[in-house]
């Protein structure tokens, strides 16, 4: 194992206020190989690729590709490098065009004027060659987060790269198009370069790695072969100790919520964009699951639901039909709804955990019209405690935050909220096994207590371990509900696939 | 609405395992520290200016540097709290004169006891945020527009009502009271007004609905939103909440002038503006303190007397007020970290 | 003025004014003299002025649509003169007889020109300065430093106190826009920085109120000379309790009501005078309810 | 900066399969169909006046009315990329009286020729916006300050090398026709000389990279720089290009006074940045559009224009132009649908 590593850094330390990030991590990527990097949320990942990129410099430590030192001073020269990455955060201009965000700092110009029929050009044939059905003239404020992903990952691949750097680039994606990044992935491997990709997601982790570096709490643990190792050993080595995961509870435990009371119907559903008819309800104590492609309109039914979107059709809670006009009414009327996409509409970046994890709760945590700060505080800490959220302390800033704990806090909004019906919309997005597991327990136990809970989600284990029954839709409209215990992945993608005669989106994976 | 409780009562079947976080400092303290510092710029300057002028630090300056502040400061603090959710307010100034003149109506022209009219002219300056607020939050009107339009409605309004003529309180017994009478000895009525004014404005900002829910608009207004808080009615809120400190603004102005001067008022927006951005509240919402803005008007107070005491040429004054400003904020952003 | 029915559509001559400004109660009073003038002449008048009188673009383009109105007179109160030529030129072309009032218009083109000479007002402002502090430091407090009556205003005064009283030494002269306010907190810093002054002089309405304050505020009632500019109610309270001296005013109302007739006169054809002086007067606590005094105060 | 490489050179085992794409909207057509739109709020307010008054219409009054359009549609035109990024410039007024001053300097006090004179103008501006974007990109400043600071200093500066006397160009022969003159018959050089700046604004803002980085740091300055665009380099030129038409307009200003006038300026900041956002721009950044800033420009003159036609007295014509504003802002938004 001495050839020289593609890529390879020693002893990197990286510490930020309040919170020592990396301390002496090693890392080495071979030529040809796709090396997973795994670990709890906040154990570091990020950090490191950010320094790989250049974004951040190592307090210490050194970094080399090919044998030769590097040290990059930005982003752009990373690129020039052949480092190319794929952020947990997006960095998208979101007034600007699709073709106009991969081609940033690349513009082909002519006399000084930029050719913007050739960037539109060259963006067609770069989703041709990748398979991505995108508009390239489309701003990309008007794509859904899996869209967005699909931006960046374009992106990331339009340059001459040798690296290739993924930080979680399926947290916001379905299947299908996991499908898509995969092929993607195998097409660009070559004994020139090699993939660092990064998951949460173990099937992802065995299917696509040749090894795997595993972090913990900033250090390095060990680095194995994906083949020769079972998935529960990389997650023991990731938390430190054995954990039973992805076992679905026993159906038999699962109460039949069917006969209970239906606390939320809706009915006729429809939106001008998109939804067609949406009609389904949920019962009391029930986890009711969504399943769908990407953009098959899961989201949208939620934002409907609340009235962060106009639709028409009925919403009753409890049998009474009610007006939601904004989600304020939404929440007045005990609905809560976790969005998929927490920078914009979950999180207040610049505010500290306790500010974010009062504010849905704030009217309750008032004294004579003052707020009182201590109920926050001790919500906050609780919940940090509860959901193992990693921070230094409740007062750090959520920007601070790495992306599986700032998905923790907005969880644990809604959770001190305490709403009678929950929407989740991909609420493990970003989260790692061990806490994923709690999640689960969590809104299965809530369940228990008599919530009502829609769990929409791309993951269809997630989905399976969940629900008590699963709604699955297609371009907008509802093509079929199926008993949780007796669903299965293959009968979703067939429910999910059901597009109407005029149109049809050709399958590129095999839905595993 | 339901009650929200604050302690969830969701139980989990176990213990979730401890994960050591690994604090290096404790962030409270370094805040704490900062608002005391706040004061930094403005007592370099202050210092300088004892220094070049033997006049500067006598008390009955510092009371001309205190009242002098008095007005825009006021101003300035409602505009605060519009700049916290990420707006901006530019009918301050010009609205500040209509509640003037409005004073002046209720108390000169109708005779109105002095409480109500004084109430009165408050009044007016939350109607002239309340109008800012609907247009903002449900004509969806871009802030900048909604109170330009404001500013010029205020303004001719302001013309209009008065006959284009100033108002005199002389006949209303112990109107200029307000502004000028100590009930603190040696300290103006109009200062102690602005400071109590500061005092309530910073309560508000931190510790009331409408303070949080503007930080948190400016923050985030679609993730606030969907949070469930109904931004739309709390922007009118707190649009009303800080035309209340315009009208404030405004009653004291008259009293100060014992009249209401129609003409007054354009490019008092301008400056109470720069005192909350002075302060350290971003124009792009969500961080925002009081101390702060009274930090910044206190510095403009302080700079355009100090300059005049040492005799600067009117016209180097100016020159000399934006190069300080440019060294105070940047030696103020320096001192709190890169956060830029 | 102004009013529903667009002006010049009726049968009535058309005087279209555009002076140097509109808040202030100088130019309120112009703009009621030139409406009583209006009234008995029977004619149609607008009134118009920018909001400072540093604006000097702002007035040409008030000038450029009184212009297309196509009024049968036009006065105009130049900010500044230079800059207005074309204009100048424009109406005479378009056959409209200019009256210049305020402050004349370095060009042939007006008819006649009704002003005050803001010099010779000033510096008989400093001649009672002069008379009532005999020597010692007196400070100004002007409106603006770059409009024409705002210099001339100081000029004269400081042109009359350096050639005619040597013992007074002129510490400082600070701008404040007119505002009262801002008067007030420049007056106060003056004096602090000179606890030995005897006097200041205020160049117009907003300037003196504002010193008043100031020495009211201050509490040295009494013992600073204040001498003021123009008039308006509280100036004019201001003398009568003593806290000002005097004062100097113009008379803008026949400054108006001159206008305007002579606006009228050169539409009918008649040979005009080529300066109306519509003068300017010292007024004291002695004088100030003399009725020819009292005729030109304007509240 | 090394080269682009215009084709990505990964490779690809075999045609990746098609899929249908699913554009939502065709967004080409629909811009255009609202560019060509937006002149409904100009249109409306210019059938409104010619009904209300007969001079209206007349080709010497609309020759006003684009003259009156002309130095502040200039300014604006600056603005609109400064707030394409995000920022804000309240320097444009006195920046504007600065090179105005300083082209005076170079013509008639120094005697240079016209051609130097005017480009010295020009110069003049580019260095005040060459210093706002420093203190902006390496300073870290808020706009908001940097550019305050410099509306402080140059209007100081205006009045301390003016002397705070006018400059006149009366010697200067020919220097009056760059405004005055008719090089189109019929259409002063003012108004030609802001289409062409409007044009070239227009190229720059939507083919350059100054204009296409200035909206996307306005969009995401963090992702901007991410992409290895060097931001703080960009926002430099950016301010710069902006501080090219304060210089521009400064000349034309002087030009048409056919004299530099030091006290002029204040207030010109606001109708300039007024224009942009009527224009559509977002003051947040993002989004913004050189047809806009001009009809904004033309909005804002013709209403002027209009009211003082009708001889609408002066203190109500404020009123009107606030309600007018709100009005066609409101309805532009109705138009172009509720994205707000
Ligand atoms: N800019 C920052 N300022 C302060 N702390 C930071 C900053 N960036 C990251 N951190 C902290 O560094 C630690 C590592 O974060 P990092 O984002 O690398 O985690 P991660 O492994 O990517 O986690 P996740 O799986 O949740 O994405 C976390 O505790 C995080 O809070
Ligand atoms: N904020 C938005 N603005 C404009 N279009 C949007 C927005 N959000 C989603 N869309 C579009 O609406 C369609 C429906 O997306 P939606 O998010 O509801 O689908 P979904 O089933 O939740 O799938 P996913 O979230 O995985 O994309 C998509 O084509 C998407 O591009
Ligand atoms: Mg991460
Ligand atoms: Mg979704």
């Amino acid at each position: 194992m001495s050839d020289p590593a593609l890529l390879r850094a020693t002893g990197i330390s990286k510490s930020f206020p309040g919170v020592l990030a990396l301390d002496d991590v090693h890392l080495d990527l071979r030529p040809g190989e796709v090396l997973a990097l795994v670990g709890e949320n906040g154990a570091g990942k990020s950090t490191l690729l950010k320094l790989l990129s250049g974004i951040y410099r190592p307090d210490a430590g050194t970094m080399e590709l090919d044998g030769a030192p590097m040290s990059p001073a930005g982003p752009r020269q990373a690129n020039e490098l052949g480092i190319s990455v794929i952020h947990q955060e997006f960095h998208l201009m979101p007034d600007l065009t699709v073709a106009q965000n991969i081609f940033i700092g690349r513009e082909p110009r002519r006399t000084g004027l930029i050719r913007d029929d050739e960037l539109v050009r060259r963006a067609t044939a770069l989703f041709g060659r990748l398979g991505i059905p995108l508009d390239p003239r489309q701003p990309v404020s008007h794509l859904s987060v899996a869209g967005q992903q699909m931006v960046e990952i374009a992106k990331a691949l339009s340059f001459d790269a040798r690296v290739l750097i993924m930080d979680e680039p399926t947290a916001a994606l379905t299947e299908t198009e996991v499908a898509t990044l995969f092929r993607i992935v195998r097409d660009f491997v070559s004994p020139r370069t090699g993939v660092i990709y990064v998951s949460h997601r173990m099937d992802e982790i065995k299917e696509i790695s040749d090894r795997i570096t595993v972090l913990r709490d900033g250090r390095y643990v060990d680095t194995l072969p994906t083949a020769s190792t079972e998935t529960r050993d990389v997650i023991a080595a990731m938390v430190g100790r054995q954990l039973e995961t992805g076992v679905r509870p026993d159906p038999a435990a699962a109460s039949d919520a069917t006969g209970r009371e239906v606390v939320l119907a809706v009915r006729g559903l429809s939106t001008r964009k998109l939804l067609k008819d949406v009609s389904f309800e949920l019962h009391r104590g029930e986890i009711l699951g969504f399943a769908g492609l990407m953009g098959a309109g899961r989201t949208e039914v939620a934002r409907a639901i609340i009235g962060a979107d106009r639709s028409t059709g009925v919403v009753e809670v409890r049998g009474k039909p009610v007006t939601v006009r904004n989600p304020a009414d939404a929440v007045r009327h005990g609905i809560g709804y976790l969005s998929e996409d927490r920078k914009r509409y979950g999180l207040l970046l610049d505010q500290d955990v306790v500010r974010n994890v009062m504010l849905s709760s704030l009217p309750g945590m008032t004294r004579a019209g003052f707020v009182r700060d201590g109920d926050g505080r001790r919500a906050a800490t609780e919940m940090v405690d509860r959901l193992s959220i990693r921070t230094p302390s409740v007062t750090q800033t959520a920007r601070n935050l790495s992306g599986g704990n700032q998905q923790k806090v907005v969880l644990a909004k809604w959770l001190v909220r305490d709403c009678d019906v929950l929407i989740v919309d991909e609420p493990t997005r970003g989260i790692d096994v061990g806490a994923k597991d709690e999640i689960y327990g969590l809104l299965t136990s809530l369940a228990a207590q008599g919530k009502s809970i829609i769990v929409i989600s791309s993951e269809l284990p997630e989905v399976l371990r969940l629900a008590d029954r699963i709604v699955v839709m297609c371009e907008g409209r509802v093509t079929g509900t199926l008993a949780g215990v007796d669903a299965n992945q293959h009968d979703i993608m067939e429910l999910a696939t059901r597009f109407g005669a005029d149109r049809s989106l050709v399958k590129t994976g095999d839905p595993a | 609405m339901t009650t929200p409780s604050t302690t969830p009562s969701t139980t989990t079947t176990g213990p979730a395992p401890k994960r050591a976080t690994r604090p290096i400092n404790r962030v409270g303290n370094r805040q704490q520290l900062q608002q005391v510092l706040a004061f930094a710029g403005l007592v370099v300057i202050f210092a300088f200016f004892s220094f070049a002028s033997p006049y500067f630090l006598d008390w009955a300056n510092v009371k001309g540097i205190l009242l002098a502040t008095a007005v825009t400061g006021i101003m300035a603090l409602g505009a605060t709290f519009v700049i916290a959710t990420g707006g901006i307010d530019l009918s301050v100034g010009t609205g500040m004169t209509l509640c003037s003149v409005m004073t002046g109506v209720f108390l000169a022209n109708l005779g109105l006891p002095l409480v109500v009219g004084v109430l009165g002219g408050l009044a007016i300056g939350a109607l002239i945020g309340l109008l800012n607020g609907l247009n903002v939050s449900y004509l969806r009107l871009p802030p900048f527009i909604a109170t330009l339009a404001m500013m010029m409605v205020a303004q001719g309004l302001s013309l209009v009502i008065s006959g284009t003529k100033p108002i005199y309180f002389s006949e209303v017994g112990g109107f200029d009271q307000l502004a000028a009478g100590e009930l603190v000895p040696g300290l103006p009525n109009a200062v102690l007004i602005f400071f109590v004014a500061a005092v309530i404005a910073g309560v508000t900002l931190s510790k009331t609905l409408t303070g949080r829910y503007a930080l948190s608009i400016g923050s985030n207004e679609e993730a606030t939103a969907i949070s469930g808080v109904d931004v739309r009615r709390w922007k009118v809120v707190i649009y009303t909440v800080a035309g209340l400190f315009t009208g404030l603004a405004g009653v004291v102005m008259a009293s100060r002038l014992n009249s209401a001067q129609p003409g007054l008022g354009l490019g008092y927006e301008l400056e109470a503006i720069a005192a909350v951005v002075i302060g350290g509240t971003s124009l792009r919402g969500g961080k925002a303190t009081i101390l702060g803005t009274v930090i910044g008007a206190l510095i403009m107070a302080t700079l355009t007397n100090g300059l005049r005491i040492m005799s600067i040429p009117q016209e180097w004054q100016k020159v000399a007020v934006g190069i300080v400003i440019v060294l105070a904020v940047y030696a103020d952003m320096l001192r709190r970290g890169k956060e830029a | 003025s102004g009013g529903g029915e667009a002006p010049g559509s009726g049968d009535k001559p058309y005087v279209a004014l555009v002076s140097k400004g509109f808040q202030h109660q100088f130019w309120q009073a112009v703009k009621q003299g030139a409406d009583d003038a209006a009234a008995e002449l029977d004619v149609e008048v607008t009134f118009e002025g920018p909001e400072t009188e540093t604006e000097v673009e702002k007035q040409l383009t008030m000038l450029q649509t009184a212009l297309d109105k196509g009024p049968d007179a036009l006065g105009f109160a130049a900010l500044d003169s230079e800059a207005s030529i074309p204009m100048m030129t424009d109406a005479s072309s378009r056959g409209i007889p200019v009256i210049a009032f305020d402050s004349g218009v370095e060009s042939d083109v007006p008819v006649t020109t009704v002003s005050t000479d803001n010099l010779a007002a000033s510096a008989e402002a400093a001649k009672h300065m002069a008379e009532l502090v005999g020597s010692g430091k007196i400070a100004i407090i002007a409106h603006d430093q770059t409009s024409q009556t705002g210099q001339q205003r100081v000029e004269g005064f400081t042109q009359y106190i350096e050639e005619n009283a040597p013992d007074i030494e002129i510490v400082d002269t600070q701008y404040a826009a007119g505002d009262q306010l801002k008067s007030a907190d420049a007056a106060k810093v003056i004096m602090q920085a000179h606890p030995d002054l005897k006097g200041i002089y205020g160049a117009n309405e907003g300037s003196a109120v504002g010193v008043v304050k100031a020495v009211q505020e201050t509490g040295k009632a009494g013992e600073l000379t204040v001498i003021g500019f123009d008039s308006g109610k509280a100036q004019m309270d201001a003398i009568r309790d003593g806290l000002m001296a005097g004062a100097i005013t113009q008379d803008p109302i026949k400054m108006g009501y001159e206008t305007v007739k002579a606006a009228v006169a050169a539409i009918n054809g008649e040979e005009l005078e080529p300066v109306v002086d519509s003068g300017f007067y010292w007024y004291d606590k002695t004088n100030i309810d003399d009725e020819d005094i009292a005729a030109v105060l304007y509240e």
